[in-house]
């Protein structure tokens, strides 16, 4: 690790506030980013990480509070000056055109030209160039709507690389990322601040905190609770320094016998225009186990799981659920047969933004006592008075942070969105929970209180299906793992066999060495592409 | 029926001039990502102000430019609040096209006293291009028209490739694809999503004024007839993308005249009204089949 | 519309003109209209035009009127007759008149004025047979209506009359706005014109000057029908089926006002309800082209004169079925 | 750092209470309004007439007790084609078809109504429900061809509209018509198969409290019921309806079912109301779609709000024509008022928003 810690500050912010209504996203916060540094931000969700990083990159205008760059004040009232000043942002949430090419996207907004016109040519050559000096391959013709999510987060970077960006914000950029991905985009990040760039990167993994950044500065409650040099720390002070306390890793203690089989999947095929993105796959899921699935994101994983909660038909195989084919069943004769999904994409999916944190919680229980009113005659009415006290009593349970259930859930902090869905999923009391990426975005508080909730509901007798790309999820809590490749298991391994590295080799293609699968090719080894 | 003559071709184009720059129009609003269906007020204002300027000031072409800028003024309610704060575009539209059809029929009666139709004696139209009468193909097709018919055609090709290769025309589509990328990169996203609007508006003058000064010569409560709907329905069928357009509008055009055809062997009137309408329909159903919607979008990380 | 007062501030008698649609660009109602006001300066009445648009509106606007208890409510066009039959049984003190319409059991204070259109448009037929070249004529018609073939039927029967070679082709205007879509009743007459007509009727109401642009820009004559629209578009019209809804308006007030009622008048070319343009005085200042053609005229006036005396009948199409 | 404090006065109760007032969903309409007035009085002022005598015309037009009977029933058409918007607008979805299925309902009830010599009782209830069950399978026609073809509902119910009110003018003109008529009507209807009167008002009929039990029911699917909740869901966002076990396939097609149904309800009503017979766009000419339409925006798709907005639409309806009776002022008055209403409305609920900071509170 190189040492920057003498090198002159890139930028300053100090006294930054903001608030949202009634909630402090940021309560005069002071933070020195020194030029070539890779400086990690932590905190718990909502301790107003995104919101501070908005305000560096003119997304956001605080209360009050300055920034300078090189020294000198500055004020962004739009991303145009940040970017003007050297910044460059990749968001938490990917923001790209999907109808358009990896090349049109790079130079949007700050196209080469000739003649008046977009410089194709040049716009595809400087892709080539940029990926050349990062270590960023990417075919610039490809259109984004067919890249992974890993090939998109790339898109991403080499966009502020192409304004020349020598201050790059990451916020979250390995939320979901696969191992290899991340281990790529930390070679480029130090690369990035090695040729003088500075990085902040936001994120919630103390590992990846630990691995790759210079320094830390955490937040909690939108206020700086600790700054440190990363050298100098250990993952139990920061972890002390974001949540006020210690945390316990939870992990599975292996110690309840499954039960009767709770889904059986057979033969499932899923295909889309052609292509078979799942291919004859089987499995079971017994009560009161844990049965991870690992794999790279893209290999039939969610197509699997969409088989199963039924937004998606199979082309052939079949789902049984408790003893019944539910094959041709609808979601909604799934859901009351006892399954319930957390999903990956919890903004598009999981929620609507623009209803209430109560109504958001009350879908799926709408048609079921006690908010759908289900008492004799009165079948398929919704009893408000229910709906609030269950929503008030989720929250608190599941430590919302929010004012009251009647806003609205757009208004939630990234990870606060996710426990809403967790707690609505969660308290089904199904049989089935399928789990994908459930602590995606969580910070390390929620992550501990997310596992203990789903090996609670394992020991309960509740059978879970947990697909993740963290590893390390797998291993604390799954029973078995599946790997998934290519839209096939290619390993299922036990309790005893599952490693980091059995795991890893396995999602990679079982033989090949994981590090050099990218080189030299515009198109990486991702897998079946989405 | 003579279908492939080429009196028939100028008929189709002659009708659907307006339904182009109207749909040109709105295929623009779709791009920077306003879903306009304001065009039928749009056109009916530019019609009225069109002639309403040829009658003060005997010129054709001042009446063209008066429903230019007087309907970019008259987009301005729909562009301050679905680019500036973000209103529902739909509402205003609505609330627009039944705005400009009391408020041209309610000036017709103030200022000019007729109810109606007004057209007085003298009122000018626009040229015809008659010096391009004897030649052929082009002669038969163009020599009747205004210029205004063959701009149309123009603008629309010229936008399209504009919107394509441009650097403008990038950062427009980008707009209305993805409205937070875009401005992340620093386009200032309801800046362009206002001046489409305002540009939309012109267009829809131009689109008025070629209905009262170019396909006749005469101002008539609720002239547009629907016209502006047919161009709504034209954006849809071409997803926004201008250069089809004019397969589209010409297909309407081919559908309405043809129908006006069929009524020479028997047909009744109202096959004739409903034709355009149920072929786009029909036309609609076919092609969906053929490109099935695109899949949702991967997301990444959801916090809002 | 709008209200005119006639007849300074001591009026002697009050007139409400009610239409069952908007007037809007539809001359029939226009004409009514211009009537009512015509009688209203004669009489030295007040007058009052309520403009309708749904049955239930025309109601509720002969309900205002009824209890306004004018000297004479006049109602326009079959479209009020269910209306008006109903309201001259329940106010039998209320004097009514029905223009172009006429109860089938009238009361005593109900007074109907009819016209004979066919027969004037037999006449626009007669005309455009004697002067086709290509012996192809045509109408364009705002709606394909029972009442609207007046001007359709007749004028191809006229044309046959003088002319059997002849051939016809009828277009109508329909769409959002028939009674006005000057550019599709353009377009129509254009497709006629393509097809070989060389004389087409107008009968498109507002859109008949699409037609008369259509004709203009076209080896192509027009008729035009109600008024002298010769001067609409000079050197485009041959002649004109006129209708003198104002004539027969005010005749039938001034009856009434008279103490004349119900039962109903009758006007055709007999009692100059209806006429051509070309029939009248003052042809040559008409600006008509019929003008130009002596010989067509004295023809003409034969016919007319021979359907007045009953040697010849024109068909009704609204009767034909 | 915290908020700029509050001035003490602003958190004075009464003050408060005025802000919240302020803010209220009825409220907001009743400001749009306001501003429309002022803004349609300059331009009466500009034409040379005297605003107060035009908006005295419009009121006691409007609610002149001798013309009160024709104002409730105009009232109750518009609230029905608010209705009609409003059922969609709540998944998100504009039925711009109101026109077509008015007029299949209105072709349903004049085909029963004058054909069957079924006994009183029956006639008035056969009539309106077949007028329902033809105009729904209507609506229902956009629901798979949005959920099957991606063409979305906006666009298949304004390009099918023109298609049935075609039909329905073609049946009138050459099948169903009465021989001999000037234009294109059925006859009269017999005395059995005529809505049933309310007390001796001619206008207003037994009509009014069918759509009112109609408004009835739908505020109680919507505020009280699972399908008015999945409805809302649906409406927010699509895919977590689907994810959430909503079947929304099911669900548009009942929506749009529901709202042809109650549009063909209303073209029953008035087909069956005097003059007792259909007549070829004589459903149409009214404009209620579009009146109802304007209602069910300006309130927002909430029915709560939906009578009070529709009155707004009736008084600018009946008094427009009242207005140009006795005041002189052009007719088309109206139209540009209610223009101004619902684009006034449309820019202020967002300045509103803004103003309150919550997002799409309700
Ligand atoms: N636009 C907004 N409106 C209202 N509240 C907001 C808004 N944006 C953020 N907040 C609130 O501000 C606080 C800080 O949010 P922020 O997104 O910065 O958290 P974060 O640290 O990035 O959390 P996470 O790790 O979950 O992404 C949260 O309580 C959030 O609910
Ligand atoms: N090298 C490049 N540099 C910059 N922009 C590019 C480049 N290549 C393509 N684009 C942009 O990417 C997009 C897709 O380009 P392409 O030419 O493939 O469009 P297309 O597929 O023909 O479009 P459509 O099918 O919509 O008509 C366009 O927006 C284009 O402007
Ligand atoms: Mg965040
Ligand atoms: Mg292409």
């Amino acid at each position: 690790m190189t040492l920057t810690a003498s090198s002159s500050p890139a930028v300053e912010l100090s006294g930054i506030s903001k608030r949202f209504g009634a909630v402090v996203a940021n309560d005069g916060v002071d933070l020195v980013l020194r030029r070539g540094s890779v400086h990690a931000v932590m905190g718990e969700n909502g301790a107003g990480k995104s919101t501070l990083m908005s305000i560096l990159f003119g997304l956001v205008t605080p209360d009050s509070g300055q920034i300078r760059v090189d020294g000198s004040p500055v004020t962004f009232s739009s991303p145009l000056d940040a970017i003007a000043a050297g910044l460059g942002m990749v968001h938490q949430h990917f923001r790209l055109f999907e109808s358009m090419t990896v090349a049109a996207n790079v130079v949007f907004g700050a196209e080469p030209r000739r003649l008046g016109l977009v410089d194709r040519r040049a716009a595809e050559a400087r892709v080539r160039e940029l990926g050349e000096r990062y270590g960023l391959e990417i075919d610039p013709r490809a259109r984004v709507s067919q890249l992974s999510v890993g090939e998109r987060q790339r898109v991403e970077i080499l966009k502020a690389l192409h304004r020349d960006a020598t201050i790059l914000i990451l916020d979250e950029p390995t939320a979901v990322l696969t191992p290899g991905e991340v281990s790529s985009l930390f070679a480029v990040i130090r690369r990035a601040a090695d040729s003088g760039t500075t990085v902040v990167l936001v994120t919630h993994k103390i590992n990846e905190v630990l691995s790759v950044s210079d320094e830390v500065t955490v937040l909690r409650d939108g206020r700086v609770t600790g700054r440190f040099s990363t050298g100098d720390t250990s993952g139990a002070e920061l972890v002390h320094a974001m949540t006020g306390r210690d945390v316990l890793e939870v992990s599975n203690q292996g110690d309840v016998t499954p039960g009767a089989t709770v889904l059986r999947v057979r033969d499932a095929v899923v295909s889309e225009g052609g292509v078979e993105r799942v291919g004859n796959i089987s499995f079971d899921v017994r009560a009161g186990e844990i049965v991870g699935i690992a794999g790279v994101s893209g290999n039939g994983q969610h197509e699997v799981v969409e088989a199963i909660l039924g937004t998606r038909s199979l082309a052939r195989g079949s789902v049984e659920l408790q003893g019944a084919d539910v094959t041709g069943w609808s979601v909604r004769d799934r859901r009351a047969h006892g399954v319930a999904v957390i999903p990956e994409d919890r903004r598009g999916e999981g929620s609507a933004i623009t209803m209430t944190i109560a109504e958001n919680l009350t879908l799926g229980h709408h048609r079921t006592a006690p908010i759908g009113a289900n008492r004799g005659i009165r079948r398929g009415w919704i009893s408000l008075r229910a709906q609030r006290a269950r929503s008030r009593e989720l929250i608190e349970q599941f430590d919302i942070r929010t004012p009251s259930g009647q806003h609205t859930a757009g208004s939630l902090s990234g990870g606060n969105a996710q426990k809403v869905v967790i707690a609505r999923e969660l308290s089904y009391g199904a049989p089935l929970l399928v789990a994908e990426q459930p602590t995606q975005g969580v910070d390390v508080g929620a992550i501990e209180a997310i596992h203990g909730r789903l090996l609670d509901y394992r020991t309960a007798g509740g059978a879970v299906l947990l697909v993740s790309h963290e590893i390390s999820e797998l291993l604390a809590l799954a029973d078995r793992v599946l790997v998934m490749l290519s839209g096939e298991i290619v390993a299922e391994l036990s309790r005893a066999e599952a490693t980091s590295a059995s795991i890893g080799a396995a999602m990679s293609g079982a033989t090949a060495p994981t590090a050099t699968a990218t080189t030299n090719t515009t198109t990486p080894a991702t897998g079946v592409r989405r | 029926m003579q279908i492939l003559e080429l009196s028939f071709v100028a008929a189709v184009l002659l009708a659907a001039t307006p339904v182009l720059f109207a749909s040109l129009a709105g295929a623009l609003s779709a791009q920077v990502g306003v879903f306009n269906i304001a065009l039928e007020g749009q056109m009916l204002w530019g019609a009225f102000s069109a002639v309403a300027a040829s009658y003060y000031t005997g010129s054709a072409w001042a009446g063209v430019f008066t429903a230019i800028v007087s309907t970019a003024v008259f987009s301005l309610a729909l562009a301050v609040g679905a680019a500036r704060w973000k209103a529902d575009p739909i509402v205003i539209a609505i609330g627009s096209n039944l705005f400009a059809l009391g408020i041209t029929g309610f000036l017709m009666r103030v200022l000019f006293d007729v109810s109606g139709s007004f057209s007085p004696r003298g009122l000018q139209g626009l040229e015809k291009m008659r010096w391009l009468e004897g030649i052929p193909v082009i002669g038969p097709i163009f020599a009747g028209q205004t210029p205004l018919v063959p701009l149309a055609l123009v603008l629309i090709v010229a936008v399209g490739l504009w919107l394509k290769f441009s650097p403008r025309g990038l950062r427009l589509r980008g707009v209305g694809e993805h409205p937070e990328a875009a401005s992340s990169l620093g386009i200032n996203v309801s800046g362009y999503q206002f001046w489409v609007t305002i540009a939309a508006g012109a267009l829809c003058g131009i689109a008025g004024a070629q209905l009262s000064l170019g396909n006749v010569t005469v101002f008539t409560e609720n002239m547009t007839a629907g016209r502006g709907w047919i161009a709504v329905a034209a954006v849809m069928l071409v997803a926004g993308r201008p250069l089809w357009l004019p397969v589209a509008c010409l297909g309407f055009g081919a559908a309405e005249a043809l129908g006006f055809r069929l009524q020479g062997v028997g047909a009744p009137q109202q096959l004739t009204d409903a034709a355009p309408y149920a072929i786009t329909l029909l036309v609609l159903v076919a092609t969906r089949i053929r490109f099935p919607a695109r899949r949702a979008s991967i997301s990444t990380e959801s916090t809002p | 519309g709008g209200n005119a007062e006639a007849g300074g501030d001591a009026t002697e008698a009050s007139l409400i003109l009610i239409t069952p649609t908007a007037i809007g660009s539809n001359n029939f109602l226009q004409l009514a209209s211009d009537g009512a006001e015509e009688a209203a300066d004669k009489y030295n009445a007040s007058l009052d035009v309520y403009e309708s648009e749904d049955p239930a509106s025309i109601q509720q606007n002969l309900d205002a009127a009824i209890r306004e208890k004018p000297d004479v409510i006049i109602g326009v066009s079959f479209s009020v007759l269910d209306q008006f039959t109903e309201a001259a049984i329940d106010y039998p003190d209320q004097q009514f008149l029905l223009i172009d319409t006429s109860a089938e059991e009238p009361t005593e204070n109900l007074t109907a004025a009819v016209f004979k259109e066919y027969e004037a448009t037999y006449l626009t037929g007669v005309e455009a047979g004697l002067l086709t070249e290509k012996n192809n004529i045509g109408v364009v018609a705002s709606l394909d209506t029972p009442f609207l073939h007046r001007w359709v039927d007749p004028f191809f029967a006229g044309a046959q009359s003088v002319n059997p070679d002849v051939t016809t082709g009828a277009q109508y205007v329909g769409g959002d706005n028939p009674f006005g879509d000057q550019a599709r009743s353009k377009a129509q007459a254009q497709i006629l014109a393509d097809a070989g007509a060389d004389y087409i009727q107008a009968a498109a109401s507002g859109g008949n000057l699409g037609v008369f642009e259509a004709a203009s820009e076209n080896s192509v004559a027009a008729f035009g029908v109600d008024t002298n629209q010769c001067l609409d578009s000079p050197g485009n019209v041959v002649d004109n089926a006129i209708k003198r809804v104002d004539v027969a308006l005010v005749e039938s007030v001034g009856d009434i006002l008279d103490g004349t009622t119900g039962g109903f008048a009758s006007y055709g070319l007999a009692e100059g309800g209806v006429s051509l343009t070309g029939l009248e005085e003052g042809v040559a200042d008409s600006q008509c082209l019929i003008a130009d053609h002596p010989d067509v005229i004295e023809q003409v006036t034969a016919i007319r004169d021979q359907i007045i005396a009953g040697d010849i009948v024109v068909e009704d199409p609204l009767t034909a079925g | 750092m915290s908020a700029p404090p509050e001035p003490q006065v602003l958190r004075h109760p009464l003050v408060r209470l005025a802000r919240v007032a302020v803010r209220h969903p009825v409220v907001v309409p009743v400001g749009a309004v306001v501003i429309a007035v002022l803004i349609g009085a300059v331009i009466i002022a500009a034409a040379g007439l005297d605003p107060l005598t035009a908006y005295a015309a419009v009121l006691s037009g409007a609610f002149d007790p001798d013309t009160l009977d024709y104002t409730v029933s105009v009232w109750a058409f518009i609230c029905g084609m608010a209705l009609v918007a409003a059922i969609p607008l709540r998944m998100g979805e504009f039925n711009l078809g109101g026109n077509g299925q008015l007029v299949l309902g209105g072709l349903a009830a004049a085909v029963v109504a004058g054909q069957s010599g079924l006994p009183p009782l029956l006639a008035v209830p056969v009539a309106i429900l077949a007028a329902a069950v033809l105009a729904g399978a209507f609506g229902a026609i956009s629901a798979p061809l949005a959920t099957r073809f991606g063409i979305p509902i906006i666009i298949s119910t304004l390009l099918l509209s023109p298609v049935a009110v075609a039909v329905v003018s073609y049946l009138l003109r050459f099948q169903i018509g009465e021989k001999g008529a000037a234009v294109a009507q059925t006859d009269r209807f017999p005395e059995s198969a005529r809505m049933w009167a309310l007390g001796d008002l001619s206008y207003t009929n037994v009509g009014l409290i069918i759509v009112i039990l109609l408004m009835v029911a739908y505020w109680l699917v919507d505020s009280r019921t699972a399908v008015g909740f999945e409805l809302r869901v649906v409406g927010a966002n699509r895919r977590f309806g689907a994810y959430g076990g909503v079947r929304v396939g099911r669900l548009a097609l009942g929506a749009m079912a529901a709202s042809g149904a109650v549009a063909g309800i209303v073209g029953a009503i008035i087909t069956l109301s005097a003059p007792y017979r259909l007549t070829d766009g004589a459903l149409l000419s009214p404009g209620y779609t579009f009146a109802g339409l304007a209602a069910a925006l300006l309130a927002g798709g909430r029915p709560a709000l939906i009578p009070v907005t529709a009155v707004l639409f009736t008084v600018l309806q009946v008094g427009g024509a009242a207005m140009e009776r006795s005041a002189d002022v052009p007719r088309q008055l109206s139209d540009v008022l209610q223009g101004v209403v619902i684009v006034v409305l449309a820019l202020r609920t967002v300045v509103d928003n803004r103003r309150s900071g919550e997002k799409g509170a309700r």
